[in-house]
């Protein structure tokens, strides 16, 4: 089964008062549903079809489409490593390696224990400062393959 | 009316339909070769009219053009433009009175080659592929075949039917590279009404499904069928009536029994009005 | 506080001036998401503390004001400190007191702050002085850097809405029209479509309900102008979006952002309520009858939005996949309703235009091209960050005077500019004027203005591979010669970089390349071979190296290089061992190193850093030639 | 001008004759389609002939989702749009008199659409039960049909 059901749908009630019962709305409520359960639940999505009136297998692929919206719970930290051209050439390449032989986990996957998810972006806007790593809400620049460890700190249960 | 093929019969009476002043009409030059058309058709049906061959994949009369495989491309231009020629999909490309429009190229041909070569490589062992790319000069893929070959070349024509039926049980997920046609969460449709609609709209027989006058499987789902309370012939699902009936406004009394049992029941009323027998 | 009337419009921005000017003295503190990155919150934090303690505030008529990005993030928390005209550079919160005595109190400037010219190492106190900004003419982002966002009468102290009132009072919808035709306006978003054309074919079209939107998707990696424009100065694209509406009879408008933009989001929902509340947006704008909202829509995360018909797909609530645009959008476009899609800057310069006039913004530029361009200068150069130029300015100029030259002074070898839709120009280039007719002509394109240097150490067909890779990830994935051929493409790429290239792969390549740019149903499949075409073009030589001899001339391609150690130059710093990741490199200090073949992953760190040039790397030949040398 | 498709059902013999015109007709390559016209049999030489009836408020056209059976103006007949058919077989169920049938050899619904203005069964009955008449001497008695029949 694609997807994990999350049974309390109490605050995605909330979030459909505040929408139109129109498709329009659909990604700004997907958008929202992502931030107040770190993921999209499959009896979410279904409610969310029901609410908006959309059938189930239109809004499923739109929540399969966008990079925005997950199927399965996020870690706790989510730690984005920007692979924008200009971080590339500056290296981003071995910063994702690095997270990966530190946090012992690939792009997309998170840590057995959730504390910690991996993730690359495309570009975030902050190329002046290349190349960039963003963990939760912090944007570090300049980041080379050594700061990594300090970087992610206590958000990862670390492989020493 | 001896149809010589399905498609011309179809056309024919479109035209004849616009000859009588039911649309505007255009004129569309096809390889030389003028056609008039009605003002609201596509390059295409010019096409077929002026008995130009343009293949095409995610094409069907059913549903909207959708332009997703590419193969219909042709090079139209106009005089005005001197010479200057536009590459478009035949399928979408709306008809103007003037319009010149040139079916096989080698600019055309070389499109259709490489879309073509690229779907052999995806589905190296579809039939209806392979014979396409025969057709166009490509015997062998000239690109790295696909790990897992499938038959399914992501034309769209299931999910558009079904938007059109209503259900809309099942639709494309995933972007890009990973894109594939499924039903919600991949577990059986809720939404599906078994009418097989999509197998029967797949140019590849890509969508399997099982029926038979007590049941039908399709999408991992199976339906109870709609039996002919004589004879137990069944052509729909129960779900699938059910449906029609909420929608097209279709009493469930006429679909009580199968067809040959209702021609019985006409006879038998015709027999009681018979005067001299 | 309400504007409904022109002489109420006077009198608002006659207050807000009277409230500047109060303000003797003022602290500008970069809050853009660079310097927020680089703790500008907390500089702020700091000086808004020991102002409040100092009491500053009352004796000097001291302001602190958090605005948008400066656009040299690279430099930040960057601090401006007025009337001296101070750009504090790398500023950290234990340095606000000596700020705060030196600068703010007596004038004297803190010279271990100020921005150093990088290949003169010489103090450049002044903003204006330096370089950067000098040569650097702002339309679109005239007011970034000077006006705080959350604060509406900042922005109508200098000189928001100006061109609204104009527009609503003085002019026809057609003279608007005729106003931005007169400046020569053509698209910022990439292509360069003449603008008042776009207009005028959605104001003749039918259907009362008309829709205008604007376009901030900015999905190219590398280009960040947008984000600046949108957090720096919401208010000159609304102004912009409601003089559009004006134009074409249009009642509803949609500001479609990234959703890796957080803080454009933030900046942009309180500059609509403001302008809202102050009567220049929403109903009965300015007291002249003409009604027009604006709602923002966040993105979901898909470069293909960039696309007008994607976007307005996903305006639907529909996943963002591009219609054949036979039909245009200024006919059927947002729910088969007229709409005018134009980029934030676009729309920012139409603020600018109709304030300042048509003729004064056709000034700059070339004959086809007219007004400035924002550029985002990224890569390897000295001085990265948001440049707005006139057009028709040399590329070598931009990258050599404005950016300061190649980081560590290392050879130029290209320029990419257009993202996944431009192409990569050599040195040869150099001297091309930036414009969209010469930019295409020489295989890249204007796009949305990222300029990403790139110097010896970057391997050309690493970087094709990289915007296939990009585009392989962002394509929607409905089309055959897009979907089916990136990833072809990718695969030869991927044999080509493993050393496992054939002779006839440039010519599958080209032949694709032709394939996707002819059949592709929308311009990110299109241009998606114009990098390959352009590396092609103008760096065959580097594809010939790693297909025939399986060597990288940039030493960057792990499979096909191999590091050494000239053992007779090596002095024995010990620098490489330290930036060796996977510790290959074997000596003591002082003593000659070497490296070890079997741990070393060929990351080029160590070449990095070394000084004495000690460090060659060389091709291992293609891997059956490598494997009979063993 | 408007012709009708008359049955008169006391001339039918049930021979069968229309039942294999109709089949050639629709078929290809000498593979017979399916008649679109039925007799039921009733005993020898006792036939009812069963064929579309071309309803005005058709519950075929109503159900079809792709709208792919019309009414051909010309000759009053609702045809089917081959290439329009997506094949669900609603229209099979839903119409109250059966005459809509699904033609297993060629994989597609059959109906009869009087063969474009020429119905092909008229011609084979040898007792003038099928006929296609003027619209305004539809209603004529038999009789009177045959002394002046032009055909």
């Amino acid at each position: 089964m694609i997807g994990q059901p999350c049974n309390d749908l109490r605050p995605l009630q909330e979030i459909l008062d505040r929408y139109p019962r129109e498709e329009a709305a659909l990604i700004q409520v997907l958008q929202d549903v992502q931030r107040a359960y770190n993921y999209l639940p499959s009896d979410a999505i279904e409610k969310v079809a029901e609410g908006l009136g959309v059938p189930l297998a239109r809004v499923y692929s739109v929540a399969t489409f966008y990079k925005a919206f997950t199927l399965t719970p996020r870690g706790k930290t989510l730690v984005k490593v920007c692979l924008g051209t200009a971080c590339h050439i500056r290296g981003a390449k071995q910063l994702v390696e690095e997270v990966e032989r530190v946090a012992g986990i690939k792009p997309g996957e998170t840590t057995p224990d959730r504390s910690l998810t991996l993730e690359t972006v495309n570009c975030v806007g902050a190329c002046a400062m290349a190349p960039v790593v963003i963990v939760g809400a912090k944007y570090h620049g300049g980041v080379k393959t050594a700061d990594i460890r300090t970087i992610l700190g206590s958000a990862a249960s670390l492989a020493k | 009316m001896r149809s010589g093929s399905v498609v011309e019969a179809a056309l024919r009476w479109q035209q004849r339909l616009s000859e009588g002043g039911f649309w505007a009409m255009v004129t569309v030059t096809v390889d030389g070769r003028s056609v008039k058309v009605r003002e609201q058709a596509y390059v295409l049906e010019a096409c077929r009219l002026a008995g130009a061959d343009v293949p095409t994949l995610c094409h069907h009369e059913a549903v909207e053009p959708y332009g997703a495989c590419r193969l219909c491309m042709v090079e139209v231009t106009r005089p005005e433009w001197g010479g200057h020629t536009r590459m478009v999909a035949s399928c979408l490309y709306p008809v103007e009175d003037g319009l010149i429009v040139h079916t096989a190229t080698e600019k055309v041909l070389d499109v259709r080659r490489v879309v073509i070569d690229l779907l052999l490589a995806r589905c190296p062992n579809t039939p209806l592929v392979r014979q396409m790319a025969r057709k166009l000069g490509v015997e062998e893929t000239s690109y790295e075949k696909a790990a897992e070959p499938t038959d399914c070349i992501l034309c769209g024509l299931c999910t558009r039917v079904c938007d059109a039926i209503g259900p809309a049980a099942i639709s494309a997920v995933n972007r890009g590279i990973g894109r594939e046609i499924a039903p919600p969460f991949k577990e059986p449709p809720p939404a599906c009404i078994g009418c097989l609609a999509c197998a029967e709209i797949c140019p590849t027989g890509h969508i399997k499904y099982q029926t038979s006058d007590t049941s039908r499987t399709i999408w991992g789902k199976t339906f109870e069928m709609l039996r002919c309370s004589r004879c137990g012939r069944a052509y729909v699902t129960r779900e699938q009536a059910a449906f029609f009936e909420r929608t097209r406004g279709i009493p469930a009394s006429y679909m009580g029994l199968c067809d040959s049992c209702k021609r019985k029941v006409l006879a038998d009323t015709a027999a009681q009005l018979c005067v001299t027998r | 506080m309400r504007i409904d009337s022109r002489a109420a419009f006077d009198a608002a921005v006659q207050a807000a001036k009277e409230k500047v000017t109060g303000r003797k003295r003022q602290v500008f503190v970069c809050c853009g998401t660079g310097c927020l990155a680089n703790g500008s919150a907390a500089v702020a934090e700091a000086f808004a503390q020991q102002i409040a303690e100092k009491g500053l505030d009352v004796s000097l008529g001291l302001f602190l004001k958090r605005t948008g990005c400066h656009g040299f993030c690279q430099r930040g928390p960057l601090v401006v400190v007025q009337p001296e005209g101070v750009l504090y550079t790398r500023v950290r919160p234990l340095d606000v007191t000596e700020i705060l005595d030196q600068t703010v109190a007596n004038g004297h400037c803190v010279e271990r702050l100020v921005y150093r010219d990088p290949s003169t190492k010489a103090p450049v106190p002044k903003y204006a002085d330096i370089p950067f900004y000098a040569n650097q003419t702002r339309v679109a982002m005239r007011n970034i850097g000077k006006v705080d966002p959350a604060d509406i009468e900042d922005s109508l102290a200098n000189g928001a809405y100006a061109g609204l009132v104009r527009a609503l009072n003085d002019l026809s919808p057609d003279e608007v029209i005729a106003e931005v035709e007169r400046a020569g306006l053509r698209g910022r978003g990439g292509a360069g479509f003449p603008t008042a054309r776009k207009w005028r074919a959605t104001a003749m079209a039918k259907g009362e309900r008309k829709f205008v939107i604007c376009n901030g998707d900015e999905g190219d990696p590398g280009a960040f102008k947008d984000r600046s424009i949108l957090e720096g100065d919401p208010h000159s694209v609304i102004e912009g979006m409601v003089i559009g509406a004006y134009a074409v009879g249009a009642h509803e408008g949609f500001v479609y952002v990234r959703d890796e933009y957080p803080l454009a989001v933030v900046h942009l929902g309180v500059a609509i309520a403001q302008a809202r509340e102050w009567g220049l947006l929403g109903k009965n704008i300015l007291g002249t009858g003409f009604d027009f909202d604006i709602k923002v829509s966040r993105g979901g995360g898909a470069f293909v939005c960039g696309e007008s018909s994607a976007l307005m797909r996903s305006l639907e609530g529909k996943v963002g996949e591009p219609r054949a645009k036979y039909v245009h959008a200024s006919e059927r476009g947002l729910y088969d309703c007229p709409t005018v899609l134009n980029n934030v800057e676009t729309w920012s310069d139409v603020s600018a235009i109709l304030a300042r006039g048509g003729d004064w913004f056709a000034r700059w530029g070339t004959e086809k091209s007219k007004g400035t361009k924002a550029f985002s200068l990224v890569g390897k150069v000295k001085n990265t960050g948001l440049i707005e130029l006139p057009m028709g300015m040399t590329l070598r100029r931009i990258i050599f005077d404005i950016g300061g030259g190649i980081l560590k002074d290392r050879p130029f070898k290209a320029v990419q500019t257009g993202g996944p839709s431009g192409g990569c120009l050599p040195e040869s280039c150099l001297d091309l004027p930036v414009d969209y007719e010469q930019l295409t002509a020489a295989g890249s394109m204007m796009g949305s203005g990222g300029m990403i240097v790139m110097d010896d150490r970057t391997c050309m067909v690493d970087v094709a591979r990289y915007f296939l890779r990009f585009l392989v990830e962002e394509s929607c994935g409905k089309c055959v010669p897009c979907r089916e051929g990136l990833r072809q493409m990718l695969a030869i790429y991927d044999r080509i970089l493993e050393g496992r290239g054939r002779p006839d792969d440039i010519g599958r390549i080209e032949r694709l390349a032709r394939g996707m740019k002819l059949g592709s149903l929308c311009e990110l499949g299109k241009s998606a071979p114009n990098p390959v075409l352009s590396t092609l073009r103008y760096f065959r030589d580097e594809y010939v190296a790693h297909i025939e001899r399986g060597e990288c001339p940039a030493g960057m391609c792990r499979a096909l290089t191999r590091y050494e150690i000239i053992t007779e130059k090596c002095t024995g710093c010990h620098l490489c061992t330290r930036a060796c990741p996977t510790g290959a490199i074997v000596g003591k200090p002082k003593q000659k190193h070497a490296i070890d073949q079997g741990k070393c992953i060929s990351c080029g760190a160590c070449y990095d850093v070394c000084r004495d040039d000690a460090i060659r790397f060389g091709g291992r030949g293609r891997p059956e030639v490598a494997a009979a040398a063993q | 001008m408007e012709r009708i498709f008359r049955v008169v059902v006391e001339r039918c013999i049930a021979c069968g004759k229309c039942e294999l015109a109709c089949a050639f007709a629709h078929g290809e390559q000498g593979v017979p389609g399916r008649s679109r016209i039925v007799i039921d049999r009733r005993g020898p030489n006792v036939g009812i002939p069963i064929v579309c009836l071309q309803c005005d408020d058709a519950a075929c056209v109503a159900v079809c989702p792709v709208a792919a059976l019309c009414r051909n103006e010309l000759t009053g007949a609702i045809e089917v749009l081959a290439e329009r058919c997506i094949r669900c077989k609603m229209c099979v169920a839903a119409c109250p008199f059966g005459n809509m049938l699904w033609d297993s050899a060629y994989h597609r619904v059959a109906k009869c659409d009087l063969c474009g203005g020429e119905p092909r069964c008229v011609p084979f009955c040898p007792t003038h039960a099928l006929e296609y008449v003027p619209a305004d001497r539809a209603g004529a008695t038999p009789e009177k049909v045959i002394a002046d029949s032009t055909l």
